[in-house]
């Protein structure tokens, strides 16, 4: 079972990129359970979802508390939550970010970063701040849990069309290609 | 025709037309004696034909036995109860599956003004909005007087009412004199939902009704089509049951009622002329419930139907003068 | 022609099933669409609004030909399906919560004229306090008002149970309206991956359409439905007297068509549920959990747990809650020394859960067959939308365990107190 | 509309339909109210000139039309005496019934 956690804010996508990257999951002939968390996600609130992923069905219907991995596609939204409670030791944090690692304050349980000036990007492709379709490139590229194939095919399923479609794809490449990742070597082992 | 009534005699057009048409309630229902709703619906059925569903809500309509006992019917078209709440909601569900069907079937409710104005005037309002193809009547008799003669949303003002009784009054306030709110006006509400078809009627113009049920049949077919037929109740409102006409005719003579009837393309238009008409006491007088009235309520209700009838025919006016 | 037509048409191979990935919500709408409804009535709500948008769009796509009828609250939208299905139609809607309880007149009179309409309860705790998180309470308030109820536990589930909920209703040994609870939020918005059955062999499945053979409102059959029945003397308290039993047979014919319906389900789409009452790890088990709904997923990872911990524990989950699956629960009961029923809502009355309040009626008639009394007790966790975890099951089971050598709380547990 | 006349009832042993079902009616109400009434109308067939105005306010409907007159089915006439107050030629009397 891998789990993971979507940190974003409502109206970033954080929900649909969770329920694109189940997709590309099944398209490899996984399971994946996704499940938003539920609030009143107005536009601009810090939201959550969940996804795991196994080679064999999920039941739990539950939120998740240890995730394997975080995907945080906001880079100012780590001054109001604290995206790391309960990150398993040697998780692994993919984080919409301009800044080089040695700018972020990361707690021992991270032992792999991937990192993505996903904003930038997201302004080139869609003239707006759309992280969420890059940073799958970018858990793609960091985790290899799921191959960019299998999330390019989930996309062409999904609601998108036309030219939101190729915008997205564009995405979903760039942020494959532009994520740099990092391990972090702890000089004390668990 | 078979019929020999006379022709130079106007009413005698209808029976001439309609008098060999079924009649298509049960031959004893139990109305009151002297029943003006029994009156109505009788009319109403006959005219709209057995291709027909009918919905009747809780109410005297059903109260008389139309939807019948333990077993029997009073009614020789599909008929059911609605809840008092839901008539337009259940009978939209009737119309749209034989619309579906691609049958032909007109779906009529015949309703009180409790169900359609209080409780029920949600679903109302909704299967108006949404132009479901029916024919909604009231028939309104001012009270919930299948149950007790209790007060309605549709009692005028100053209308003794079982729960809106004559009394010596007590500490907290002055002593009771009828219901102290005016009538909500249900056929303008429904005018202002562009209705396909909305009138007012009343039993004693019954040539007036005719043309309008004929018309209101007619827009039921691509749309929602309202009449409001104001119906006295000899026994809710204290009348010898023989006055029931006369009642019914002084409440037009007086104002207290106009008959109008509306269209989104031809706007509203007064069926029967508003001028010069009898002052209200006329009316009041005819019937118990207003005995009590004081000098000054019976000004109140005066002041109000002149005001009604400068409202309405301002409606009209835009319609056609302006 | 032969004697040999006793024998069932075989059922042919199914068409390759399609697999997607959908919310809980859209699987009920996907499922609504392949049972061809004529009718459908919607008004939204908290968590349901998703699967009415779906159904929606299934239609503007062309790809479910119903009428949608976009009524004014939810009292008008079972209305409006009162007055399809005794035209003829086939109907569905869906509602939760605060919407189920202003749907309460009309939705007490649907058992009652035996319309067979299925209605998703997308299921919402209820208020006050204020909150449209999900829970069962909204369903389990109205337990006792003669429609089947059916809870699921996973998506797929939801689809398959939903498609299946029309033939149980328009059974002619059942005809009446039928419940499918799916659990609001973690069912109606979780995404899983399911498998989509091909529209021909729902056809098949699904038969030839009658749905107002009993009762009509058509010109051409005149009746009067729905007469005043009853009143003290006469005919009137043996007339009503015959309907309710009616009402209260169709019921308990359900529970037989439940199970049948499932097994040509299994039959012909190759995905087996147990119809009324799961038994999960109860052969060998000393103790049991019970469960409803979605909970049950994380329940049976816990009892997996536990199970390689040494603890003999099994699982119970009920799936038909109406009509209650009596002697289902017998047979699973008579296995085990001790109970711990977790609960999604409250009963009030009792101060326990209202499934463990049903559970203790099959005690009692297990007690005298068997002579010994089983020791159970009440959980409730779950409310308003808060999780029920692995380690919430734990604490269940530890808790059980002990009953089976010590006495039984009276009251319940909230797992959720202190999270 | 271009049918006048009712449709046959439903029937539900025809149709072997279960009678214990949704609850429905199938036979029409034999109730007649004509026992109700303590004033009867009485034509005065020399006055009547068939201008059908008693059958037009006549609640139950119980008018009949006759060679030269109308009269009233008193099965179900439950001597209301609306007729005889809207009757323009004063043609209907109401009697007690006692008499």
């Amino acid at each position: 079972m891998y789990e993971v956690r979507f940190h974003g804010r409502g109206g970033q996508g954080s929900v649909l990129a969770s329920g694109i990257l189940a997709a590309a999951l099944v398209e490899e002939g996984k399971y994946a359970v996704s499940i938003p968390s539920f609030g009143f996600e107005r536009r601009g609130a810090p939201v959550v979802s969940f996804l795991r992923a196994s080679e064999r069905p999920i039941r739990q219907l539950t939120n998740i508390y240890n995730p394997d991995c975080l995907i945080c596609v906001d880079p100012t939204l780590t001054r109001s939550v604290d995206i790391f409670a309960g990150l398993k030791p040697g998780g692994t944090l993919i984080q919409a970010t301009h800044k080089p690692l040695a700018e972020l304050v990361l707690p021992d349980t991270v032992g792999r970063v991937g990192l993505c000036d996903a904003v930038k990007i997201a302004l080139e492709v869609f003239r707006r701040p759309i992280t969420n379709t890059l940073m799958l490139g970018a858990f793609a590229k960091t985790t290899g849990v799921v191959s960019l194939d299998a999330l390019k095919r989930a996309l062409e399923h999904s609601d998108f069309r036309d030219a939101g479609l190729a915008q997205n794809m564009t995405a979903l490449e760039r942020g494959y290609a532009e994520t740099t990742v990092h391990q972090i070597e702890r000089r004390v082992a668990a | 025709c078979s019929k020999g009534a006379l022709t130079y005699v106007t009413t005698a057009n209808i029976y001439n037309e309609v008098g060999d048409w079924e009649d298509l309630f049960a031959p004893g229902l139990a109305g009151c004696q002297g029943c003006n709703t029994e009156l109505l619906m009788r009319h109403t059925l006959r005219r709209v034909g057995p291709d027909t569903v009918l919905a009747t809500p809780p109410g005297c309509v059903p109260g008389m036995g139309s939807v019948g006992f333990n077993g029997t019917t009073g009614t020789k078209v599909p008929v059911f109860h609605p809840l008092l709440t839901n008539t337009a909601a259940m009978l939209a569900g009737v119309k749209r599956q034989f619309k579906r069907m691609g049958r032909d079937v007109t779906a009529l409710a015949i309703a009180g003004d409790g169900g359609a104005s209080d409780v029920g005037f949600q679903s109302l309002s909704g299967a108006a909005e949404r132009g479901e193809q029916m024919l909604f009547m009231v028939v309104d008799n001012e009270g919930y007087m299948n149950t007790g003669m209790q007060r309605s949303s549709c009692t005028p003002y100053g209308a003794w009412t079982s729960t809106t009784p004559i009394g010596a009054g007590c500490s907290a306030g002055q002593p009771a004199q009828g219901k102290t709110q005016d009538a909500k006006n249900l056929p303008l509400l429904m005018v202002n939902h562009r209705c396909a078809y909305v009138a007012t009627a009343s039993t004693a113009y019954m040539e007036d009704l005719y043309a309008k049920l004929d018309r209101a049949i007619e827009a039921s077919k691509t749309g929602f089509a309202y009449v409001h037929v104001y119906s006295p109740c000899t026994t809710g409102w204290r009348f010898p049951s023989d006055q029931n006409m006369e009642v019914a005719r002084k409440a037009v003579e007086t104002n207290f009622v106009m008959l109008w009837e509306f269209t989104p393309s031809e706007g509203l238009r007064f069926s029967r002329s508003v001028d010069d008409p009898l002052p209200v006491t006329d009316y009041l007088k005819a019937m118990g419930r207003f005995r009590h009235l004081s000098p000054e309520q019976i000004e109140h209700i005066q002041g109000k139907v002149v005001e009604n009838s400068k409202f309405i025919q301002r409606f009209s006016e835009q319609a056609h003068g302006g | 022609m032969s004697t040999t037509t006793l024998e069932k048409p075989a059922v042919s191979a199914p068409k390759k099933q399609k697999v997607m990935l959908c919310e809980g919500n859209e699987a009920a709408a996907l499922a609504v669409a392949l049972a061809r409804p004529d009718m459908v009535a919607v008004y939204p709500i908290t968590p349901q609004s998703s699967l009415v948008e779906h159904v929606a769009s299934l239609i503007a796509d062309g790809k479910m030909d119903a009428d949608i009828v976009d009524a004014e609250g939810e009292h008008s939208v079972l209305s409006v399906l009162q007055g399809g299905a005794l035209a003829g139609a086939r109907t569905y809607t869906a509602t939760c919560g605060p919407g189920l309880a202003f749907m309460f007149e009309p939705y007490f009179r649907t058992s009652g004229m035996r319309l067979p309409i299925v209605m998703s309860i997308v299921t919402r705790d209820g208020i006050t306090p204020q909150c449209v998180w999900g829970g069962h309470q909204d369903a389990m308030t109205v337990r006792e008002v003669g429609w089947v109820q059916i809870y699921c536990e996973t998506v797929q589930e939801v689809l398959d149970t939903t498609v299946m909920a029309f033939r149980i209703a328009e059974d002619h040994d059942v005809m009446l309206p039928v419940n499918i609870c799916l659990d609001g939020n973690y069912l109606s918005y979780g995404t899983a991956r399911i498998e989509l059955p091909d529209q021909s062999d729902v056809d098949a499945f699904m038969g030839t359409k009658d749905v107002n053979w009993h009762v009509a409102l058509d010109p051409l059959k005149p009746m009067a439905v729905d007469p005043l029945t009853g009143g003290a003397g006469g005919k009137g308290p043996a007339t009503f007297v015959r309907y309710r039993k009616s009402q209260c047979r169709g019921m308990q014919n359900a529970l037989g068509v439940i199970e049948a319906v499932h097994a040509e389900w299994a039959e012909r789409f190759g995905r087996s549920y147990a119809p009324l009452v799961e038994e999960y790890r109860l052969d060998d088990a000393d103790f049991a959990i019970m469960t409803l709904g979605s909970m049950t997923g994380a329940a049976k990872d816990a009892v997996d747990e536990a199970r390689e911990a040494g603890k003999k524990v099994g699982l119970i989950k009920i799936k038909t809650f109406s009509p209650f699956p009596v002697e289902a629960l017998m047979r699973a009961l008579s296995k085990v020394r001790a109970l711990g029923v977790v609960d999604r809502s409250v009963g009030f009355r009792w101060n326990c859960g209202p499934m463990y309040q049903e559970v203790l009626g099959v005690l009692y008639r297990l007690a005298r067959e068997s002579g010994t009394v089983l020791p159970a007790m009440s959980f409730i966790g779950g409310l308003a939308g808060a999780d029920i975890t692995i380690p919430h099951f734990h604490r269940v089971i530890d808790a059980t365990e002990r009953l089976l050598d010590g006495p039984a709380p009276t009251e319940p547990v909230w797992l959720n107190e202190n999270d | 509309m271009s049918r006048h006349q009712s449709y046959p009832l439903f029937n539900l042993e025809q149709a072997n339909v279960p009678d214990d079902l949704c609850p429905v009616a199938t036979d029409i109400s034999p109730m007649l109210p004509g026992d109700w009434r303590s004033q009867r109308p009485v034509v005065d067939r020399d006055k009547c000139v068939k201008c059908a105005v008693c059958w037009l306010y006549c609640p139950v409907q119980c008018v009949e039309e006759h060679a030269a007159w109308f009269d009233f089915n008193l099965n179900t006439c439950k001597g209301c005496g609306i007729c005889a107050t809207e009757c323009p030629q004063r043609a209907i009397t109401m009697i007690g019934e006692a008499q």
